[in-house]
C-alpha cells in the first residue's frame, strides 16, 4: 500500500517554538517530503493534550493517514499517549514514529537557525522510518500461578509463606538438609537481641507443614527451561537414604551412628555431628540425611547401624536410595539463594587459621550459641578457658580494594553485638577495630550508645597485622592487635586472648552458573542485578525471575523479609493479572536464510535463541526474546530480522537524518 | 530480433581475468545448448565480431548479454553503456561486475599509486621516472591509451543491471543451471526471476553447504591458516581461522572450506545484505571470547588485515566503496 | 603527409591491446607501436595484505593461468616463510600443475595456433577456428580437446579444490593431500593424456611437417628473430615446469646465465615506454638497446621454442625422442623461427602428460604430510615457474607479520613483449610495403607472428583479461577501416 | 576556507541509558552543538556496523556510539558484544583511511546527562579539526580523473 504519512510538528507552548520555527518545519516537511508520502504535516500548540490528539485521530480517519510521525518531546514521555492515539483512530499503535524536537532540539541548543535545521532533518528522518514501520500486536502468555523459591533463608521463607498464605502452590527448593539459612546459626539479632530460633523457627514449621507448600530440601535446581508465565524447572533432589515417609525423625539412627564428623557447614567447623544427621535440632524438615563421604557402610561396607536400630515400620534407612529428578511447572520464580561468608584466610596478616584463637563471626555466633558446641560459653579454642580481652575487627574483606570494595552493612551491628554478648558473658576487655560505625537504621544507633556505654573500647583504624610474636612481657601468650589508631593518630599494639574477625558477605561462589540458569546477571561486585536499584528492586531485566535477600546485595534480616514480602507480592501480582503482555519488539530467523553457521547461538543471555541439529537452523523463543537486537546485528548471513527496529528502518532513517530524500527530486550525496 | 528467429546473446569481459569465461567454456556440452537456441552475436573469446557490428544493432536487439570484469577504465564504462541500450537482460556476471572483486582492493588507495608503484618496482629501470600517459606524442605522430578511473566500479554503479550472478567465478553447474533456465524460458516453459534478483547462487551462506561440524562459537585467538594443523572435520571459524563462509552467500558446495582453506568470500553477500564486510565484522566480533578491551585487541590483532579480510571480493560493491585515498580530488 | 595504419585492437571495443603502425611517404613501414591500455594494479593493492592470500589474490590475475600464479605465489611465500614444503606437498602441487599445462597447450594448439596450420594461413578467418579444424580433421577431435580440457581442469579441482582459481597452496604446503581413490582418477586420465598427445604430435607430423609450404613458412626469415632465450631447468638442465634455476642461452644457444630464482633482479631489468601500460623485461647484463635482433640487445624470448632451446632435454623418455626429432629437423639449436614454436608447445604437452603419470604413481603421492608448518620470521621471498606463455616470477617482501610491503611480479607473456613488438614490425614491415593493398592472407600472416607467443595480457600486465581478443584494423588515410582480423589468444 | 567548517554528526543511542542521558540533557537545558542527529536502538548491541558505513557512505563526518556502562547493560551483557565490534569496526575503518577519531564510543548512564553533551561537544571538536570526510564526493562516475595522467607529476604520490 502507498504511505500516506502525518506529521504533526508540537510547540509545546513556547517549550520548543521558542528555539523552532515550529510553523516552517512544518511547511517545509508538507512540501519537500511530499513525494515521500507525507500527506498533512500540522502545527499545533501541545499535540500531547486531548485536542492535540484529536487532530490526529480526525486526520487519520479523514485522511485516511496510515503512518504518523509526532515531532515534539522525548518519546519516553509521551511515545505511549499519541500511540493511544493512533490506537484509538483505528490505526496501529506502532504505525506512529516519535521525533525528540524538545529534549535534543529546543532545549538543549540556541540557534534558531541551527536548531529548526536540525528539527527538519530530524522529522525527515522520522518520515523515511515511519515508511518502513509494520503493523505489530503485542504477545500474550498466561501465568502460570505456581511459584518456584529458590533458597531457604529467611528471605525465601518470607517469600513462600506470603505466595501460599495467599492461596497459591509454592515449590521451595533448598540446597542444604534444612532450610533456614544462616539466620538458623545465629544466636542473637541485632539491635533487639531477641533469639534468632525463637523467630525463625516458628516461621520454618509454617513451611514444613504448609498445605500450598511443597519443600524440596538437600535438592539443587538443574534446568529452567520456558519464559514469564510458563517455566519449566527441572530439580535434582539428592538422595538423602532415608524414606520419608515413614521416617518419624526420632533421632535414634544418628544416637547410634558410630562415625562422628567434624560439621563445617552448620557449625562452622566448631562442633561435631554423625555420618547420618540433622544440622541443628529444630530443622525442617525434621528428618536426616545420610553423609555418603563420612558414612562407615559406604567406606567399606559394613556397619547399617543406622537401619539396624531404626525403630519405624517399615525401616527408614534405605541405603541404595538414588537421586530423583523432579520436573515443575511454574509462572515465577524468586531467587534467595543468600550469600557465601567472606574467607578470612585470604588476609594472612590476620592469621586465621594459624593462630588458634582468630574466630570468624560465623564461629563466634556458633560458640555463643546456647544450642551451640559450648552452650553458649564464650571459651578459647581449647574449649574451656574464658578470654580476659577480645578484639573485633571489622570490614574483614569489606570496603578494601584488595578483596571487595562494597560495605557488607551488616558487619558493624554484628560486631557490637558480640561486643556486647562478650561482655555480658565473660566481663572481658573489648577492643572495637572499626573503619565507621555504620548503624543507619531503627534503634541501631541507640544500641551503639548502649554498647559504647557497656565500656567497649573503640579504635579508628585499619588493623594492619594480627601475631603472636610478643615483644614486650605483657604481650607473652597474647594475641597482639596492630593497629593504627587514627583518631590519636598513633600506632598501637593491643594483647588479647582472643580476636573475631568480623567476616564480610560475599555474593555465592557459583552465583554466575545460577545466573546463567536462570538468565540474569551479576553486577560488577557479584551481587545480582536488579532491574531497577531504586524503583524495581526485587525485579530482574528477565521477565518472571525475581530475586530478594542477600543475592542482590548485603543486607540485615529485616531488609531480606522486607525484599523476601516484597518479591512474592510482585508475584502475587502476576499472577492474579493471568496473563502478561510483552513488547512486541522481538526478533526471528528467517529459516530459508539460516545456514546454520551457529555464530548467534551463544549471544542471548535470556536462552531465547536455540539450535535444531536435526534440520541445521536456528531458532528464536519469541516468548523469551528482549528484543535487544544484539542476534539480529551480528547474523552473518542477515537471516535474522527485528521487530521495531528493522534494518530498513535504521538505514532509512539515517538516509533521512542526511537529508538524501529531500524533495523535490532527491538530492544525491 | 524480429528478422531473426533465434534471440541474440552476447558475452563480454571489461576489466576482469577471464576465468569467467573459462567458467562458461568448462560447461561443456552446455556450450552447444547455447549455440543452438542463441544466435550468438558478440562473444570476443570463442568468435569473430566487430565493435561497429554491436553499434549497428538495434536497441535491445540483444536478448540476453552476459558482462564480466569491472569498470577500471572509461573504455570499460564506454561499452557497458553500448551493451546496456543493445541488451534486453543484462546479468552482471561474475565476482568483478557484481562486487569488484580482487581488483576492487585498489580502491583502497590512490588510482594514480597503482601507475606509480607499477613503475617504480626493484627490476623498472626508470631513471626518468616515465608514467603512461593516455595521450603521448612519438616522433611519428599522436597515440592514446584510456584513462584509468579514479575507483574501481561495480557494472550497476554504471548502468542499470537486470541481475546478478556472483562468483570468482561462477561455479560451471551454476551457469548450466542458468542456461537451461533461459532456454526453458524461451520455450515458454518457465518464468524470468523477478528484475534485480541474484541467480546462480542460493539464498543462504556457504555454511549451508559446508560439511565441518559446529558447535557455538567463542574465539580466543585467530590463527592464521598455515600456522596451525587445523582439525579437517571442525568449523575452521571455530579452530581461530577467519573463515567468511558464514557471511558468503551459498551456492559453490562449499568448496574451498570442503579443500581445507577458508572461505575467502568469492560469492558476495547473502540475500538481501547491504553490506557483506560489516557482516563479518559484527559476527566475528560478537563471538570473540572476552568483554576486556585489552584482551579484545589482543584478540583482533590476530587479523593481520581487516579490510582485506572482510572486502576481498566486495569492496568496490560495498557501502563505502573505497578508502578515503581514493576520494581525495587534489594531492598536496 | 605519413599515412597511418591503426591496427586497432578494439580500443573501443575489448580494450586489450592496441597496434598503430605508421608508415612513410613511401608507404613503407615507419615504425610499430604495440600498446596496452589498461593496468589492475596488484602490484600496488596486494600491499598490506598477508603474504599467505597471495595464492588467492593473484590467481585473480588471470583466469586462464590462474595455477601458474597461483604456484609462483605459493613458492615467493614458502621463501618468505623460509619454509621447505614436504616432498608430498611439492609433488602434488606440480602434479596439479602439470595437468595444468596439459589443458592449456591443447587449448591454444586446437583452438587458436594450430589452425593457421590446419586450415592453412590463407583461409578464411570464420574458418581459421577450433570448429574448422573439426571439420577438417573430423569431429572426434573436437571430442578429444574437450575430453582434455575436462581431465586437466578435474586434477586441478581434486587437488586445487576448484576448477578455477585453486585454493590449497598455503605457505609450507597444502590444505590436503589426495585419497587413494582420487590418485588412482588422476592416473587414468594421465594415462589417456599421454596417448592425446602423441596423437596431437602425430597430427602435426601429417598436416604440417607433411606440407612444404609450411614449413618454408616456418623457415622463413619473416618470423625468425635472433635473442636470447630464457626458461627454468632442473639439476641435470632439462625442462621443468615448476622447479629448479632459470637458464638463459644467447642468441649461439651457449649458456649465458643460471641463476636461482632469488637473483633473478641481478638479471632482469624492465624498460618504460610512456605509451604504454606494459614494461618491457631485458637481460640486465647486456643492456636495453631498443627493439633489435643479437647479442648486443638485452631482448630475450621465453617460450616454449625458448624452453627447448634453454634446455639440455626433456626428463621424460617420450618427450625426449621428440625433443631430438624437434631439433634434427629444424637443424639444430637454437631455433630461432617462431612459428616453430607451436610444435615445441606439443613437445611440452607429452612432456606434461608423461610428468602427469609419473607423479601420479609417485608412492609418496598419497602420504598425509602435506603441510610443514612454518616457524622461522617471514622477510623477503622469490617463487618462479614457467608458465605456458613464459617465466613467472613473484617477488614479495613482508614485514614481521607477513604482512607484504613490496611486490614485484614479471609474468609470462611481459618477457615476450618486446620480441612480440619487434615481430608485429618485422611482420608488417616485410608484408606492407609502398601502401600496397593489404590482402586478408597477408595480414593474417602478421597476426599469425605474434600469436605464436600465444600472448596472455592478462598477465602481462597484471591487469587485462586473461586472454588477449586482438582486432587489427587496417585503416585508409581516410580512416576507415577496410580490413579487420582478430586472435583470441 | 572563511567560516568554520560545521559537521555532520550520526548518533547511536542505547534506549535504556544515553538516550536518556539525552533526555536528562535536555530536561536540564544543557547546552551543546547541534552537528549531532541521534538514532534511538534498543541496546549498543543492536548497532550492526552497516549502519555506521551507512552513516559515513551518506556523507555524515562522524559517527558516535553510546551506550550502558559496562556491566550495566539493561539487556546484561550485550554492549560488551557493542564493545568488540566497535574495536573492529575501528580497525577496519584505519584500513580505509578513516581516522579512528571519526568514529567514538561513549558510555553513558541515564544519569549522566552532563556527560552525554560534553561528550558530544568534545566530539564535535574533534570531528571539526578534522575537517569534512567528503566521502563519495570525487566518486568516479563518468569523465573522471585519470591514473594515466597527461604529464608524469606522480613522483610525490609517495610509495
Amino acid at each position: 500500500m502507498s504511505e500516506k504519512i502525518g506529521v504533526y510538528v508540537c510547540h509545546c507552548g513556547t517549550n520548543i517554538a521558542g528555539t523552532v520555527d515550529v510553523k516552517g518545519v512544518a511547511e517545509w516537511a508538507a512540501d519537500r517530503l511530499k513525494h515521500r508520502g507525507v500527506v498533512i504535516a500540522r502545527d499545533y500548540k501541545f499535540m500531547c493534550s486531548s485536542l492535540g490528539q484529536e487532530l490526529i485521530e480526525k486526520d487519520i480517519k479523514e485522511l485516511g493517514l496510515n503512518r504518523v510521525v509526532v515531532a515534539a518531546c522525548s518519546p519516553h514521555l509521551h511515545e505511549k499517549t499519541f500511540r493511544t492515539a493512533c490506537a484509538n483512530a483505528g490505526l496501529n499503535p506502532f504505525m506512529c514514529e516519535m521525533v525528540s524536537i524538545r529534549e535534543q532540539v529546543s532545549w538543549v541548543h540556541t540557534d534558531k537557525d541551527a536548531a529548526t535545521a536540525k528539527a527538519k532533518a530530524m522529522i525527515s528522518g522520522g518520515v523515511e522510518r515511519v515508511r518502513h514501520h509494520e503493523p505489530l500486536e503485542p504477545l500474550t502468555v498466561p501465568i502460570h500461578p505456581a511459584t518456584l523459591v529458590v533458597g531457604g533463608g529467611i528471605a525465601g521463607i518470607q517469600s513462600a509463606l506470603e505466595i501460599a498464605d495467599a492461596g497459591h502452590h509454592v515449590y521451595l527448593v533448598e540446597r542444604e538438609p534444612s532450610i533456614g539459612g544462616h539466620m538458623a546459626q545465629f544466636d542473637k539479632t541485632f539491635p533487639t537481641l531477641d533469639c534468632s530460633a525463637c523467630i525463625l523457627t516458628p516461621k520454618m514449621v509454617q513451611v514444613g507443614t504448609h498445605p500450598n507448600i511443597t519443600l524440596m530440601t538437600w535438592s539443587e535446581v538443574e534446568k529452567v527451561d520456558g519464559y514469564v508465565g510458563n517455566f519449566t524447572v527441572t530439580v535434582r533432589k539428592k538422595a538423602r537414604y532415608v524414606n520419608t515417609e515413614s521416617c518419624t525423625g526420632c533421632g535414634i539412627c544418628w544416637e547410634k551412628c558410630p562415625k562422628k564428623v567434624v560439621d563445617t557447614v552448620f557449625e562452622a567447623g566448631m562442633g561435631n555431628r554423625k555420618a547420618i544427621y540433622t544440622p541443628f535440632a529444630q530443622a525442617v524438615p525434621r528428618y536426616p540425611v545420610l553423609d555418603v563421604e563420612n558414612c562407615t557402610y559406604f567406606k567399606n561396607g559394613k556397619c547399617k547401624a543406622c537401619q539396624l536400630f531404626c525403630p519405624t515400620e517399615p525401616n527408614s534407612i534405605n541405603l541404595d536410595q538414588a537421586d530423583e529428578i523432579l520436573t515443575m511447572q511454574v509462572g515465577n520464580i524468586i531467587l534467595a539463594t543468600g550469600y557465601d561468608l567472606f574467607d578470612a584466610t585470604r588476609i594472612p596478616q590476620y592469621g586465621y587459621g594459624r593462630l588458634g584463637n582468630v574466630f570468624t563471626s560465623l564461629e563466634f555466633e556458633r560458640l555463643c550459641n546456647a544450642a551451640g558446641p559450648t552452650e553458649g560459653r564464650i571459651v578459647l579454642r581449647d574449649m574451656k578457658t574464658a578470654p580476659k580481652s577480645v578484639a573485633i575487627v571489622h570490614c574483614v574483606g569489606s570496603r578494601d580494594e584488595n578483596y571487595n570494595k562494597y560495605c557488607s552493612t551488616i558487619c558493624c551491628m554484628q560486631s557490637l553485638k558480640f561486643a556486647h554478648l562478650v561482655m555480658e558473658r565473660t566481663g572481658a576487655e573489648v577492643f572495637n577495630c572499626y573503619i565507621d560505625i555504620r548503624a543507619a537504621f531503627k534503634d541501631y544507633e541507640e544500641f551503639y550508645k548502649r554498647v559504647l556505654e557497656e565500656g567497649g573500647h573503640f579504635i579508628r583504624g585499619k588493623v594492619a597485622e594480627i601475631s603472636d610474636v610478643a615483644r614486650i612481657p605483657e604481650e607473652q601468650g597474647k594475641l597482639v592487635v596492630q593497629v593504627e589508631d587514627t583518631l590519636i593518630g598513633k600506632q598501637r599494639r593491643i594483647p588479647v586472648d582472643m580476636v573475631i574477625l568480623s567476616a564480610g558477605l560475599e555474593p555465592r561462589a557459583d552465583a554466575k552458573e545460577v545466573g546463567k540458569l536462570f538468565g540474569i546477571a551479576c553486577g560488577a561486585s557479584g551481587w545480582y542485578t536488579e532491574k531497577h536499584p531504586k524503583l524495581d528492586p526485587v525485579a530482574t531485566m528477565t521477565e518472571g525471575i525475581f530475586i530478594a535477600g542477600c543475592v542482590q546485595g548485603p543486607k540485615d534480616i529485616p531488609a531480606s523479609v522486607a525484599q523476601g514480602a516484597a518479591a512474592a507480592a510482585r508475584v502475587l501480582g502476576k499472577i492474579e493479572q493471568k496473563e502478561v503482555a510483552l513488547e512486541p519488539i522481538r526478533a526471528s530467523v528467517i529459516e530459508d536464510q539460516c545456514s546454520g553457521c551457529r555464530i548467534c547461538n551463544g549471544l542471548c543471555p535470556f536462552n531465547a535463541i536455540s539450535f535444531h541439529e536435526d534440520r541445521m537452523v536456528t531458532e528464536i523463543n519469541p516468548a523469551l526474546c528482549q528484543g535487544c537486537g544484539t542476534c539480529v546485528a551480528a547474523c552473518p548471513a542477515g537471516a535474522i530480522v527485528g521487530t521495531g527496529f528493522s534494518n530498513e528502518q535504521v538505514m532509512a532513517q539515517i538516509e533521512g537524518l542526511m537529508l538524501l530524500n529531500v524533495g523535490p527530486e532527491p538530492v544525491a550525496a | 530480433m524480429s528478422d531473426n528467429p533465434k534471440p541474440k546473446f552476447a558475452m563480454y569481459w571489461a576489466a576482469s581475468c577471464g576465468g569467467c569465461e573459462i567458467a562458461v567454456l568448462n560447461t561443456h556440452e552446455k556450450i552447444l545448448d547455447v549455440d543452438a537456441n542463441f544466435d550468438v552475436v558478440f562473444w570476443p573469446v570463442a568468435m569473430d565480431a566487430k565493435y561497429k557490428d554491436v553499434e549497428a544493432m538495434e536497441d535491445g536487439s540483444i536478448l540476453l548479454t552476459l558482462f564480466n570484469g569491472g569498470m577500471r577504465n572509461d573504455e570499460n564504462e564506454h561499452i557497458a553503456r553500448l551493451l546496456r541500450k543493445k541488451s534486453k537482460i543484462l546479468v552482471a556476471f561474475g565476482s568483478c561486475a557484481t562486487e569488484g572483486c580482487i581488483p576492487g582492493l585498489a580502491n583502497l588507495g590512490d588510482s594514480r599509486e597503482i601507475v606509480h608503484t607499477a613503475f617504480n618496482t626493484v627490476t623498472t629501470e626508470n631513471p626518468h621516472k616515465l608514467y603512461p600517459m593516455t595521450s603521448y606524442d612519438v616522433p611519428e605522430g599522436e597515440i592514446r591509451i584510456p584513462a584509468i578511473l579514479p575507483i574501481l566500479k561495480t557494472l550497476e554503479q554504471v548502468v542499470d543491471v537486470d541481475y546478478y550472478m556472483p562468483g570468482c567465478p561462477p561455479e560451471s553447474h551454476q551457469i548450466a543451471a542458468v542456461i537451461d533456465l533461459v532456454i526453458q524460458v524461451l520455450q515458454g516453459k518457465a518464468q524470468l526471476p523477478p528484475k534485480g534478483s541474484v541467480i546462480g547462487a542460493g539464498d543462504s551462506t556457504v555454511c549451508d553447504e559446508c560439511k565441518r561440524t559446529r558447535n557455538i562459537k567463542s574465539i580466543k585467538s585467530f590463527e592464521r591458516i598455515w600456522a596451525i594443523a587445523a582439525e579437517p572435520t571442525v568449523c575452521l571459524l571455530e579452530q581461530g581461522i577467519p573463515c567468511n563462509g558464514p557471511a558468503t552467500r551459498s551456492g559453490c558446495n562449499a568448496r574451498c572450506p570442503t579443500a581445507g582453506a577458508q572461505c575467502i568470500g568469492c560469492y558476495g553477500p547473502a540475500q538481501g545484505v547491504v553490506d557483506y564486510g560489516a557482516r563479518l565484522i559484527s559476527s566475528f566480533a560478537s563471538v570473540i571470547d572476552s568483554n576486556d578491551p585489552t584482551e579484545i585487541d589482543r584478540i583482533l590483532d590476530g587479523l593481520v588485515d581487516p579490510v582485506g579480510q572482510f572486502y576481498r571480493f566486495n569492496l568496490a560493491g560495498s557501502l563505502l566503496k573505497a578508502g578515503v585515498p581514493a576520494w581525495k580530488k587534489e594531492k598536496v | 603527409m605519413a599515412q597511418r595504419i591503426t591496427i586497432d585492437p578494439i580500443t573501443r571495443l575489448e580494450g586489450h591491446g592496441k597496434i598503430e603502425i605508421f608508415l612513410d611517404e613511401r608507404g613503407d613501414v615507419a615504425n610499430t607501436y604495440f600498446q596496452i591500455p589498461e593496468l589492475r594494479g596488484f602490484e600496488q593493492f596486494c600491499l598490506g595484505r598477508p603474504v599467505e592470500e597471495m595464492p588467492l589474490l593473484t590467481n585473480r590475475i588471470c583466469g586462464v593461468c590462474p595455477e601458474a600464479h597461483h604456484m609462483a605465489a605459493a613458492k615467493a611465500a614458502d621463501a618468505v616463510y623460509h619454509v621447505d614444503p614436504p616432498p608430498t606437498a611439492k609433488k602434488l602441487r606440480e602434479l596439479l600443475y602439470s595437468a595444468f599445462y596439459v589443458t592449456d597447450h591443447a587449448t591454444h594448439f586446437y583452438a587458436l595456433g594450430g589452425p593457421d596450420f590446419v586450415m592453412g594461413p590463407d583461409a578464411p578467418v570464420a574458418e581459421r577456428n577450433i570448429l574448422g579444424v573439426i571439420h577438417k580433421v573430423g569431429l572426434e577431435i573436437g571430442g578429444k580437446v574437450i575430453q582434455a580440457r575436462k581431465a586437466g581442469h578435474t586434477v586441478v579441482e581434486i587437488i586445487g579444490g576448484r576448477k578455477v582459481h585453486p585454493c590449497t597452496s598455503i605457505p609450507g604446503g597444502l590444505t590436503k593431500g589426495i585419497t587413494e581413490e582420487q590418485r588412482k582418477e588422476i592416473e587414468d586420465m594421465g594415462r589417456w593424456a599421454v596417448e592425446f598427445a602423441q596423437f596431437s604430435l602425430k597430427l602435426f607430423n601429417e598436416i604440417v611437417l607433411g606440407n612444404k609450404a609450411y614449413v618454408d613458412l616456418i623457415l622463413g626469415d619473416i618470423y625468425t628473430h635472433l635473442t636470447y632465450y630464457m626458461g627454468l631447468v632442473d639439476s641435470q638442465n632439462r625442462v621443468n615446469f615448476y622447479d629448479g634455476q632459470v637458464r638463459v642461452v644467447d642468441p649461439n644457444g651457449k649458456e649465458f646465465a643460471k641463476y636461482a630464482p632469488g637473483e633473478y633482479a641481478e638479471h632482469i631489468a624492465e624498460h618504460v615506454e610512456p605509451w604504454t601500460y606494459l614494461k618491457f623485461p631485458y637481460l640486465k647484463k647486456v643492456g636495453w638497446k631498443g627493439f633489435v635482433d643479437g647479442a648486443e640487445s638485452g631482448v630475450y624470448c621465453a617460450t616454449p621454442l625458448s624452453r627447448l632451446n634453454t634446455a639440455d632435454g626433456m626428463a621424460t623418455p617420450r618427450a625426449q625422442e621428440e625433443y631430438e626429432r624437434y631439433f634434427s629437423t629444424l637443424g639444430g639449436k637454437p631455433v630461432h623461427q617462431r612459428l616453430a614454436t607451436h610444435w615445441a608447445r606439443l613437445v611440452e604437452l607429452l612432456y606434461a602428460a608423461e610428468r602427469w603419470v609419473e607423479l601420479a604413481t609417485d608412492p609418496e603421492i598419497t602420504s598425509p604430510n602435506f603441510h610443514t608448518i612454518p616457524t622461522a620470521k617471514p622477510t623477503e621471498g622469490v617463487g618462479v615457474v614457467e608458465a605456458p606463455r613464459g617465466t613467472l616470477t613473484h617477488h614479495y617482501t613482508t614485514d614481521e607479520r607477513g604482512v607484504l610491503t613490496k611486490v614485484n611480479l614479471i609474468v609470462g607473456t611481459t618477457n615476450n613483449y618486446a620480441p612480440i613488438s619487434m615481430s608485429i614490425n618485422k611482420a608488417a614491415s616485410s608484408f606492407i610495403k609502398h601502401g600496397v593493398v593489404v590482402s586478408e592472407g597477408i595480414l593474417n600472416r602478421v597476426e599469425m607472428a605474434f600469436r605464436a607467443y600465444d600472448p596472455c595480457f592478462g598477465c602481462a600486465t597484471h591487469s587485462l583479461p586473461g586472454k588477449m581478443p586482438l582486432e587489427i584494423t587496417i585503416r585508409a588515410a581516410d580512416g576507415h577501416a577496410v580490413k579487420v582480423l582478430k586472435q583470441y589468444c | 576556507m572563511s567560516e568554520q567548517f560545521e559537521p555532520t554528526i550520526i548518533g547511536f543511542t542505547c534506549n535504556w541509558c544515553s538516550y536518556r542521558a539525552a533526555d536528562l540533557a535536555g530536561t536540564a537545558r544543557m547546552k551543546y552543538p547541534p552537528n549531532v542527529r541521534l538514532i534511538r536502538l534498543m541496546c549498543s548491541g543492536r548497532l550492526d556496523p552497516t549502519f555506521v558505513f551507512k552513516a559515513l557512505a551518506s556523507g555524515a563526518d562522524g559517527v558516535m556510539v553510546t551506550g550502558c556502562h559496562p556491566g550495566e547493560c539493561h539487556y546484561l551483557e550485550q554492549n560488551y558484544k557493542a564493545l568488540r565490534r566497535f574495536h573492529l569496526i575501528q580497525r577496519t575503518l584505519r584500513g580505509l583511511g578513516v581516522e579512528p577519531g571519526r568514529l567514538r564510543l561513549v558510555w553513558a548512564s541515564a544519569a549522566e546527562g552532563a556527560r552525554f553533551a560534553s561528550e558530544v561537544a568534545s566530539f564535535v571538536e574533534e570531528i571539526r579539526a578534522l575537517g569534512p570526510l567528503h566521502w563519495g564526493q570525487s566518486n568516479g562516475a563518468g569523465a573522471a580523473a585519470s591514473g594515466a595522467p597527461e604529464k608524469p607529476e606522480l613522483q610525490e604520490v609517495s610509495a
